[in-house]
Protein backbone atom coordinates (compact mmCIF):
# COMPACT_ATOMS: atom_id res chain seq x y z
CA UNK A 1 0.00 0.00 0.00
CA UNK A 2 1.22 3.49 -1.09
CA UNK A 3 0.69 6.26 1.19
CA UNK A 4 -2.32 8.99 0.09
CA UNK A 5 -1.60 12.63 -1.11
CA UNK A 6 -2.38 14.94 1.53
CA UNK A 7 -4.48 17.72 -0.02
CA UNK A 8 -4.82 21.38 1.21
CA UNK A 9 -6.73 23.97 0.11
CA UNK A 10 -6.18 27.46 1.71
CA UNK A 11 -8.24 31.39 1.18
CA UNK A 12 -11.09 31.17 -1.70
CA UNK A 13 -10.11 27.99 -3.04
CA UNK A 14 -10.79 26.73 0.41
CA UNK A 15 -14.33 27.73 0.54
CA UNK A 16 -15.03 26.77 -2.53
CA UNK A 17 -13.99 23.12 -2.32
CA UNK A 18 -15.61 23.24 0.92
CA UNK A 19 -12.66 21.53 2.88
CA UNK A 20 -9.28 22.99 4.31
CA UNK A 21 -8.02 19.35 3.91
CA UNK A 22 -8.75 15.75 2.69
CA UNK A 23 -6.31 12.63 1.35
CA UNK A 24 -6.75 10.98 -1.83
CA UNK A 25 -4.51 8.13 -2.84
CA UNK A 26 -2.71 8.79 -5.97
CA UNK A 27 -5.11 7.64 -9.17
CA UNK A 28 -3.10 6.00 -11.58
CA UNK A 29 -3.72 8.81 -14.12
CA UNK A 30 -1.89 11.25 -12.02
CA UNK A 31 1.85 12.07 -12.61
CA UNK A 32 1.86 15.84 -12.74
CA UNK A 33 0.40 18.84 -10.49
CA UNK A 34 -1.28 19.47 -13.99
CA UNK A 35 -2.71 15.73 -13.86
CA UNK A 36 -3.91 16.60 -10.58
CA UNK A 37 -5.55 19.45 -11.50
CA UNK A 38 -7.27 17.58 -14.53
CA UNK A 39 -8.24 14.99 -12.07
CA UNK A 40 -9.63 17.22 -9.53
CA UNK A 41 -11.63 19.74 -11.60
CA UNK A 42 -13.82 16.19 -12.40
CA UNK A 43 -14.90 15.87 -8.73
CA UNK A 44 -18.06 18.42 -8.38
CA UNK A 45 -19.14 21.86 -8.88
CA UNK A 46 -16.95 23.22 -6.25
CA UNK A 47 -13.73 21.68 -7.55
CA UNK A 48 -15.04 22.60 -11.40
CA UNK A 49 -15.18 25.96 -10.53
CA UNK A 50 -11.88 26.12 -8.24
CA UNK A 51 -9.86 24.46 -11.35
CA UNK A 52 -11.51 25.46 -14.09
CA UNK A 53 -9.44 28.96 -14.48
CA UNK A 54 -6.03 27.61 -14.23
CA UNK A 55 -4.26 30.82 -13.71
CA UNK A 56 -5.97 31.63 -10.84
CA UNK A 57 -4.74 28.55 -8.97
CA UNK A 58 -1.07 28.14 -7.51
CA UNK A 59 0.03 24.74 -5.71
CA UNK A 60 3.04 23.88 -3.30
CA UNK A 61 3.98 20.47 -3.04
CA UNK A 62 6.00 19.04 0.00
CA UNK A 63 5.60 23.02 0.84
CA UNK A 64 7.53 24.21 -2.17
CA UNK A 65 6.31 26.21 -4.83
CA UNK A 66 5.45 24.16 -7.49
CA UNK A 67 5.18 24.10 -11.76
CA UNK A 68 2.17 22.19 -13.55
CA UNK A 69 5.07 20.09 -14.58
CA UNK A 70 6.34 19.37 -11.28
CA UNK A 71 6.19 15.61 -10.34
CA UNK A 72 3.70 13.97 -7.36
CA UNK A 73 4.67 10.98 -5.89
CA UNK A 74 2.55 9.05 -3.08
CA UNK A 75 2.80 10.67 0.37
CA UNK A 76 3.10 14.06 -1.18
CA UNK A 77 1.56 17.12 0.23
CA UNK A 78 0.04 18.68 -2.21
CA UNK A 79 -1.49 22.29 -1.48
CA UNK A 80 -3.73 24.56 -3.90
CA UNK A 81 -4.28 28.35 -3.52
CA UNK A 82 -4.62 31.92 -5.18
CA UNK A 83 -1.38 33.77 -5.93
CA UNK A 84 -0.26 35.60 -3.07
CA UNK A 85 -1.47 38.54 -1.46
CA UNK A 86 1.11 39.15 0.83
CA UNK A 87 1.16 39.83 4.69
CA UNK B 1 20.34 34.24 14.95
CA UNK B 2 17.08 35.65 13.36
CA UNK B 3 13.71 35.27 15.90
CA UNK B 4 10.64 34.68 13.30
CA UNK B 5 7.39 33.92 14.37
CA UNK B 6 3.95 34.30 12.63
CA UNK B 7 1.11 34.01 15.48
CA UNK B 8 -2.03 35.45 16.30
CA UNK B 9 -0.96 37.70 19.28
CA UNK B 10 0.15 41.16 18.93
CA UNK B 11 3.68 42.27 19.24
CA UNK B 12 5.54 44.84 21.54
CA UNK B 13 7.83 46.16 19.29
CA UNK B 14 9.92 48.14 22.10
CA UNK B 15 10.10 44.67 23.68
CA UNK B 16 11.68 43.09 20.19
CA UNK B 17 13.93 45.74 19.73
CA UNK B 18 15.03 45.48 23.20
CA UNK B 19 15.78 41.79 23.10
CA UNK B 20 17.54 41.93 19.92
CA UNK B 21 20.45 44.86 21.34
CA UNK B 22 20.61 43.94 25.00
CA UNK B 23 24.03 43.60 26.16
CA UNK B 24 25.14 44.53 22.36
CA UNK B 25 27.83 46.78 21.59
CA UNK B 26 28.46 45.87 18.01
CA UNK B 27 25.30 47.33 16.55
CA UNK B 28 25.48 50.59 15.01
CA UNK B 29 22.09 50.86 13.54
CA UNK B 30 18.75 49.00 14.02
CA UNK B 31 16.34 49.46 10.91
CA UNK B 32 12.56 48.77 12.10
CA UNK B 33 9.39 48.62 10.25
CA UNK B 34 6.01 48.07 11.41
CA UNK B 35 2.59 47.67 9.17
CA UNK B 36 -0.76 48.31 10.61
CA UNK B 37 -4.34 48.08 9.34
CA UNK B 38 -5.24 51.36 8.10
CA UNK B 39 -8.94 52.67 7.57
CA UNK B 40 -9.45 52.47 3.55
CA UNK B 41 -12.14 52.35 1.46
CA UNK B 42 -14.59 49.06 0.70
CA UNK B 43 -12.74 46.81 -1.99
CA UNK B 44 -14.13 48.19 -5.17
CA UNK B 45 -15.76 51.79 -4.71
CA UNK B 46 -15.34 54.80 -1.73
CA UNK B 47 -19.05 55.59 -2.57
CA UNK B 48 -20.75 52.50 -3.61
CA UNK B 49 -18.92 49.71 -0.81
CA UNK B 50 -19.16 50.12 2.67
CA UNK B 51 -15.63 50.95 4.62
CA UNK B 52 -13.37 47.95 5.16
CA UNK B 53 -13.04 47.58 9.34
CA UNK B 54 -10.55 44.67 9.76
CA UNK B 55 -8.10 42.67 7.65
CA UNK B 56 -8.26 38.88 8.15
CA UNK B 57 -4.66 36.82 6.98
CA UNK B 58 -4.90 32.90 6.27
CA UNK B 59 -1.07 31.78 6.31
CA UNK B 60 -0.14 27.55 5.21
CA UNK B 61 1.17 26.69 8.32
CA UNK B 62 4.51 25.15 8.22
CA UNK B 63 5.19 26.52 4.52
CA UNK B 64 4.79 30.48 5.73
CA UNK B 65 7.63 29.78 8.74
CA UNK B 66 9.92 28.12 6.42
CA UNK B 67 9.80 30.93 3.27
CA UNK B 68 10.08 34.26 5.98
CA UNK B 69 13.23 31.48 7.36
CA UNK B 70 14.28 31.40 3.62
CA UNK B 71 14.35 35.41 3.20
CA UNK B 72 16.11 36.45 6.27
CA UNK B 73 18.54 33.86 5.56
CA UNK B 74 18.96 35.43 1.90
CA UNK B 75 18.85 39.05 4.12
CA UNK B 76 22.00 37.70 5.77
CA UNK B 77 23.81 36.53 3.19
CA UNK B 78 23.59 40.10 1.16
CA UNK B 79 23.70 42.55 3.89
CA UNK B 80 26.24 41.64 7.38
CA UNK B 81 23.23 42.11 9.77
CA UNK B 82 23.92 41.54 13.19
CA UNK B 83 20.46 40.16 14.25
CA UNK B 84 16.97 40.35 12.72
CA UNK B 85 13.50 39.77 13.97
CA UNK B 86 10.20 39.31 11.63
CA UNK B 87 7.20 38.83 13.17
CA UNK B 88 3.94 38.28 11.25
CA UNK B 89 0.43 38.35 12.86
CA UNK B 90 -2.47 36.57 11.03
CA UNK B 91 -6.08 36.08 11.82
CA UNK B 92 -8.45 38.77 12.06
CA UNK B 93 -6.77 42.55 12.86
CA UNK B 94 -9.26 45.50 13.09
CA UNK B 95 -8.40 49.35 11.97
CA UNK B 96 -5.56 50.36 13.30
CA UNK B 97 -4.03 46.74 15.01
CA UNK B 98 -0.05 45.90 14.14
CA UNK B 99 0.11 43.10 11.28
CA UNK B 100 3.81 43.00 10.83
CA UNK B 101 7.16 43.91 12.47
CA UNK B 102 10.49 43.54 11.01
CA UNK B 103 13.89 44.82 12.94
CA UNK B 104 17.11 44.12 11.01
CA UNK B 105 20.66 45.45 13.28
CA UNK B 106 23.97 45.97 11.78
CA UNK B 107 27.20 47.78 12.43
CA UNK B 108 26.28 50.59 9.75
CA UNK B 109 22.88 52.02 8.90
CA UNK B 110 22.65 51.44 5.22
CA UNK B 111 23.01 47.53 5.85
CA UNK B 112 20.11 48.38 8.36
CA UNK B 113 17.74 50.20 6.60
CA UNK B 114 18.28 47.82 3.29
CA UNK B 115 17.67 44.75 4.40
CA UNK B 116 14.66 46.14 6.69
CA UNK B 117 13.06 47.40 3.29
CA UNK B 118 14.17 44.07 1.17
CA UNK B 119 12.31 42.00 4.35
CA UNK B 120 9.22 44.08 4.20
CA UNK B 121 8.72 44.25 0.38
CA UNK B 122 8.90 40.61 0.15
CA UNK B 123 6.59 40.16 3.67
CA UNK B 124 3.96 42.47 1.77
CA UNK B 125 4.21 40.96 -1.93
CA UNK B 126 5.60 37.21 -1.63
CA UNK B 127 4.82 35.63 1.73
CA UNK B 128 2.46 33.01 1.54
CA UNK B 129 -0.22 35.00 3.31
CA UNK B 130 -3.73 35.37 1.91
CA UNK B 131 -6.04 38.56 2.64
CA UNK B 132 -9.22 39.40 3.43
CA UNK B 133 -10.79 42.67 3.84
CA UNK B 134 -13.43 42.72 6.38
CA UNK B 135 -16.36 45.35 5.87
CA UNK B 136 -18.80 46.58 8.82
CA UNK B 137 -21.37 45.25 7.11
CA UNK B 138 -20.26 41.62 7.97
CA UNK B 139 -18.71 40.89 4.32
CA UNK B 140 -15.46 39.63 3.43
CA UNK B 141 -13.66 39.79 0.22
CA UNK B 142 -10.49 37.94 -0.31
CA UNK B 143 -7.86 40.45 -2.19
CA UNK B 144 -6.49 39.99 -5.55
CA UNK B 145 -2.52 39.86 -5.67
CA UNK B 146 -1.43 43.50 -6.63
CA UNK B 147 1.29 44.03 -9.40
CA UNK B 148 2.46 46.74 -8.28
CA UNK B 149 3.71 45.51 -5.20
CA UNK B 150 5.34 42.75 -7.27
CA UNK B 151 7.31 45.40 -9.08
CA UNK B 152 8.43 47.01 -5.55
CA UNK B 153 10.07 43.26 -4.31
CA UNK B 154 10.96 42.99 -8.09
CA UNK B 155 13.52 45.70 -7.23
CA UNK B 156 15.87 43.79 -5.24
CA UNK B 157 16.10 40.89 -7.73
CA UNK B 158 18.17 43.40 -9.95
CA UNK B 159 20.77 44.65 -7.08
CA UNK C 1 3.10 68.00 13.21
CA UNK C 2 6.35 66.36 14.14
CA UNK C 3 7.84 65.82 17.56
CA UNK C 4 11.59 66.90 17.45
CA UNK C 5 13.77 66.76 20.41
CA UNK C 6 17.76 67.37 20.86
CA UNK C 7 18.31 66.03 24.62
CA UNK C 8 20.49 64.59 26.67
CA UNK C 9 17.98 61.81 28.03
CA UNK C 10 17.72 58.70 26.36
CA UNK C 11 14.18 57.91 24.58
CA UNK C 12 11.64 55.17 24.67
CA UNK C 13 11.14 53.98 21.33
CA UNK C 14 8.20 52.11 22.28
CA UNK C 15 6.77 54.26 23.88
CA UNK C 16 7.45 56.84 20.93
CA UNK C 17 6.20 54.67 18.55
CA UNK C 18 2.92 54.71 20.25
CA UNK C 19 2.73 57.96 20.79
CA UNK C 20 2.79 58.54 17.12
CA UNK C 21 0.16 56.26 16.39
CA UNK C 22 -2.19 56.79 19.41
CA UNK C 23 -6.00 56.65 18.24
CA UNK C 24 -4.76 56.57 14.30
CA UNK C 25 -6.37 54.50 11.76
CA UNK C 26 -4.83 56.22 8.52
CA UNK C 27 -1.54 54.84 9.04
CA UNK C 28 -0.47 51.72 7.01
CA UNK C 29 3.46 51.48 7.40
CA UNK C 30 5.91 52.57 10.10
CA UNK C 31 9.43 53.10 9.44
CA UNK C 32 12.01 53.41 12.23
CA UNK C 33 15.40 53.84 12.91
CA UNK C 34 18.11 53.40 15.70
CA UNK C 35 21.55 54.83 15.70
CA UNK C 36 23.46 53.38 18.81
CA UNK C 37 27.17 53.83 19.65
CA UNK C 38 28.96 50.46 18.92
CA UNK C 39 31.91 49.48 20.10
CA UNK C 40 34.96 50.45 17.47
CA UNK C 41 38.98 50.17 17.26
CA UNK C 42 40.44 53.35 18.27
CA UNK C 43 40.41 56.54 15.99
CA UNK C 44 43.82 55.64 13.70
CA UNK C 45 44.49 52.14 13.96
CA UNK C 46 42.91 48.93 15.86
CA UNK C 47 46.35 47.87 17.43
CA UNK C 48 48.10 50.65 18.52
CA UNK C 49 45.21 52.73 19.93
CA UNK C 50 42.76 52.79 22.56
CA UNK C 51 39.13 51.73 22.10
CA UNK C 52 36.02 54.02 21.87
CA UNK C 53 34.03 53.50 25.05
CA UNK C 54 31.69 56.22 24.54
CA UNK C 55 31.14 58.78 21.82
CA UNK C 56 30.42 62.87 22.99
CA UNK C 57 27.92 65.17 20.62
CA UNK C 58 28.44 68.57 20.83
CA UNK C 59 25.31 71.00 18.93
CA UNK C 60 24.50 74.29 17.83
CA UNK C 61 21.52 74.66 20.45
CA UNK C 62 19.07 76.32 18.45
CA UNK C 63 20.74 76.16 14.84
CA UNK C 64 20.58 72.57 15.38
CA UNK C 65 17.07 72.08 16.38
CA UNK C 66 15.88 74.63 13.33
CA UNK C 67 17.92 72.44 11.06
CA UNK C 68 15.99 69.41 12.03
CA UNK C 69 12.63 71.09 11.60
CA UNK C 70 13.75 71.99 7.96
CA UNK C 71 14.80 68.47 7.05
CA UNK C 72 11.60 67.33 8.69
CA UNK C 73 9.45 69.68 6.69
CA UNK C 74 10.96 68.70 3.22
CA UNK C 75 10.62 65.07 3.86
CA UNK C 76 7.06 66.09 4.49
CA UNK C 77 6.78 68.02 1.23
CA UNK C 78 8.61 65.06 -0.23
CA UNK C 79 6.39 61.92 0.80
CA UNK C 80 3.10 62.18 2.19
CA UNK C 81 3.64 61.34 5.94
CA UNK C 82 0.93 60.66 8.56
CA UNK C 83 3.24 61.61 11.75
CA UNK C 84 7.11 62.04 11.84
CA UNK C 85 8.93 61.82 15.07
CA UNK C 86 12.85 62.82 15.31
CA UNK C 87 14.80 62.82 18.83
CA UNK C 88 18.58 63.26 18.75
CA UNK C 89 20.55 63.01 21.84
CA UNK C 90 23.96 64.61 23.16
CA UNK C 91 26.39 65.31 25.57
CA UNK C 92 28.53 61.71 26.47
CA UNK C 93 27.07 58.35 25.08
CA UNK C 94 28.27 55.24 26.33
CA UNK C 95 29.32 52.06 23.48
CA UNK C 96 25.72 50.41 23.41
CA UNK C 97 23.51 53.71 24.20
CA UNK C 98 21.05 55.20 22.04
CA UNK C 99 22.19 58.06 20.45
CA UNK C 100 19.24 58.91 17.68
CA UNK C 101 15.37 58.00 16.41
CA UNK C 102 13.62 58.46 13.20
CA UNK C 103 10.15 57.11 13.09
CA UNK C 104 7.69 58.02 9.67
CA UNK C 105 4.76 56.82 9.26
CA UNK C 106 2.75 56.83 5.85
CA UNK C 107 -0.33 54.63 4.79
CA UNK C 108 2.22 53.04 2.40
CA UNK C 109 5.18 51.67 3.90
CA UNK C 110 7.14 52.69 0.82
CA UNK C 111 6.65 56.54 1.98
CA UNK C 112 7.76 55.49 5.47
CA UNK C 113 10.91 53.61 4.25
CA UNK C 114 12.03 56.32 2.18
CA UNK C 115 11.39 59.19 4.36
CA UNK C 116 13.42 57.33 7.01
CA UNK C 117 16.20 56.71 5.30
CA UNK C 118 16.07 60.20 3.84
CA UNK C 119 16.07 61.70 7.48
CA UNK C 120 18.78 59.40 8.84
CA UNK C 121 21.36 59.80 5.88
CA UNK C 122 20.70 63.89 7.10
CA UNK C 123 21.10 63.34 10.78
CA UNK C 124 24.26 61.54 10.04
CA UNK C 125 25.89 63.90 7.85
CA UNK C 126 24.79 67.10 7.54
CA UNK C 127 23.00 68.07 10.46
CA UNK C 128 25.21 70.23 13.02
CA UNK C 129 26.82 67.89 15.53
CA UNK C 130 30.29 67.44 15.98
CA UNK C 131 31.31 64.27 17.25
CA UNK C 132 34.36 63.57 20.07
CA UNK C 133 35.37 59.35 20.69
CA UNK C 134 36.23 59.26 23.84
CA UNK C 135 38.85 55.84 24.69
CA UNK C 136 39.27 54.41 27.66
CA UNK C 137 42.25 55.96 28.96
CA UNK C 138 40.28 58.85 29.02
CA UNK C 139 42.00 60.98 25.52
CA UNK C 140 39.10 62.61 23.55
CA UNK C 141 39.20 62.72 19.81
CA UNK C 142 37.41 65.34 17.70
CA UNK C 143 36.21 62.83 14.70
CA UNK C 144 36.69 64.09 11.14
CA UNK C 145 33.94 64.61 8.48
CA UNK C 146 33.24 61.80 6.15
CA UNK C 147 33.24 61.33 2.52
CA UNK C 148 31.20 58.39 2.44
CA UNK C 149 28.63 60.04 4.41
CA UNK C 150 28.41 63.10 2.34
CA UNK C 151 27.62 60.42 -0.51
CA UNK C 152 24.98 59.01 1.58
CA UNK C 153 23.11 61.89 1.74
CA UNK C 154 23.67 63.40 -1.85
CA UNK C 155 22.41 60.69 -3.60
CA UNK C 156 18.80 62.19 -2.19
CA UNK C 157 19.24 65.16 -4.42
CA UNK C 158 18.87 63.92 -7.80
CA UNK C 159 15.77 61.99 -6.37
CA UNK D 1 25.69 102.63 19.51
CA UNK D 2 25.60 99.78 17.36
CA UNK D 3 24.41 96.15 19.20
CA UNK D 4 27.83 94.16 19.14
CA UNK D 5 28.65 90.87 17.51
CA UNK D 6 28.18 87.29 19.01
CA UNK D 7 30.51 84.81 18.40
CA UNK D 8 29.90 81.13 19.45
CA UNK D 9 32.69 78.78 18.81
CA UNK D 10 31.83 74.81 18.34
CA UNK D 11 33.73 71.05 18.89
CA UNK D 12 37.94 71.82 18.69
CA UNK D 13 37.34 75.24 16.96
CA UNK D 14 35.71 76.25 20.79
CA UNK D 15 38.85 74.31 22.71
CA UNK D 16 41.70 75.95 20.33
CA UNK D 17 39.96 79.56 21.35
CA UNK D 18 39.59 79.28 24.84
CA UNK D 19 36.21 79.98 24.49
CA UNK D 20 32.50 79.17 23.39
CA UNK D 21 31.44 82.64 23.22
CA UNK D 22 32.20 86.38 23.10
CA UNK D 23 31.07 89.24 21.96
CA UNK D 24 32.79 91.82 19.65
CA UNK D 25 32.08 95.28 18.26
CA UNK D 26 31.70 94.87 14.52
CA UNK D 27 34.99 96.43 13.43
CA UNK D 28 35.18 98.79 11.12
CA UNK D 29 37.27 96.83 8.00
CA UNK D 30 34.88 93.86 8.61
CA UNK D 31 32.52 93.59 6.06
CA UNK D 32 31.71 89.61 5.26
CA UNK D 33 32.79 86.49 6.95
CA UNK D 34 35.75 86.61 4.68
CA UNK D 35 37.09 89.74 6.34
CA UNK D 36 36.17 88.68 9.90
CA UNK D 37 38.08 85.36 9.82
CA UNK D 38 41.42 87.65 8.53
CA UNK D 39 40.40 90.21 11.27
CA UNK D 40 40.03 86.98 13.84
CA UNK D 41 43.18 85.44 12.89
CA UNK D 42 45.23 88.18 14.51
CA UNK D 43 43.93 88.12 17.77
CA UNK D 44 46.44 85.51 19.68
CA UNK D 45 47.93 82.00 19.16
CA UNK D 46 44.55 79.95 19.62
CA UNK D 47 42.63 82.18 16.75
CA UNK D 48 45.35 82.27 14.38
CA UNK D 49 45.53 78.50 14.83
CA UNK D 50 42.03 78.07 13.91
CA UNK D 51 41.75 80.51 11.50
CA UNK D 52 44.78 79.93 8.91
CA UNK D 53 43.40 76.92 7.64
CA UNK D 54 40.51 78.25 6.33
CA UNK D 55 39.40 74.98 4.66
CA UNK D 56 38.26 73.50 8.29
CA UNK D 57 36.41 76.06 9.21
CA UNK D 58 32.59 76.60 8.57
CA UNK D 59 30.69 79.36 9.70
CA UNK D 60 26.60 80.33 10.06
CA UNK D 61 25.26 83.84 10.60
CA UNK D 62 22.41 84.30 12.82
CA UNK D 63 22.17 80.29 12.88
CA UNK D 64 22.17 79.43 8.72
CA UNK D 65 25.25 78.17 7.02
CA UNK D 66 26.98 81.18 5.36
CA UNK D 67 29.86 81.54 2.85
CA UNK D 68 32.90 83.56 2.94
CA UNK D 69 31.29 86.35 0.89
CA UNK D 70 28.04 86.73 3.40
CA UNK D 71 27.65 90.02 4.74
CA UNK D 72 27.62 90.46 8.21
CA UNK D 73 25.63 93.32 10.56
CA UNK D 74 25.48 94.90 13.95
CA UNK D 75 24.03 92.37 16.19
CA UNK D 76 24.79 89.12 13.94
CA UNK D 77 24.92 85.75 15.58
CA UNK D 78 28.39 84.47 14.11
CA UNK D 79 29.27 81.07 14.69
CA UNK D 80 32.27 78.87 13.59
CA UNK D 81 32.80 75.22 13.99
CA UNK D 82 34.51 72.14 11.78
CA UNK D 83 32.88 70.53 9.08
CA UNK D 84 29.68 69.03 10.83
CA UNK D 85 30.25 65.18 10.99
CA UNK D 86 26.39 64.55 11.76
CA UNK D 87 25.01 62.37 14.54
Amino acid sequence: MSKPLTILYFAWLRERVGRSQEELDLPPSVRTVADLVTYLADRGPGYATVFQNRRTVRCAVNQEFADPDAPIHPGDEIAFFPPVTGG
Amino acid sequence: MARISVQTEDFDTGAEIAALTAGRTDIGGIGCFIGTVRDQPGPKDAAASPPVVALTLEHYPGMTERAIERIVASAEARWPLLGCTVIHRVGTMRVGENIVLVIAASSHRQAALDATAFLIDWLKTKAPFWKREESVDGQGTWVEAREADDEAAARWHSV
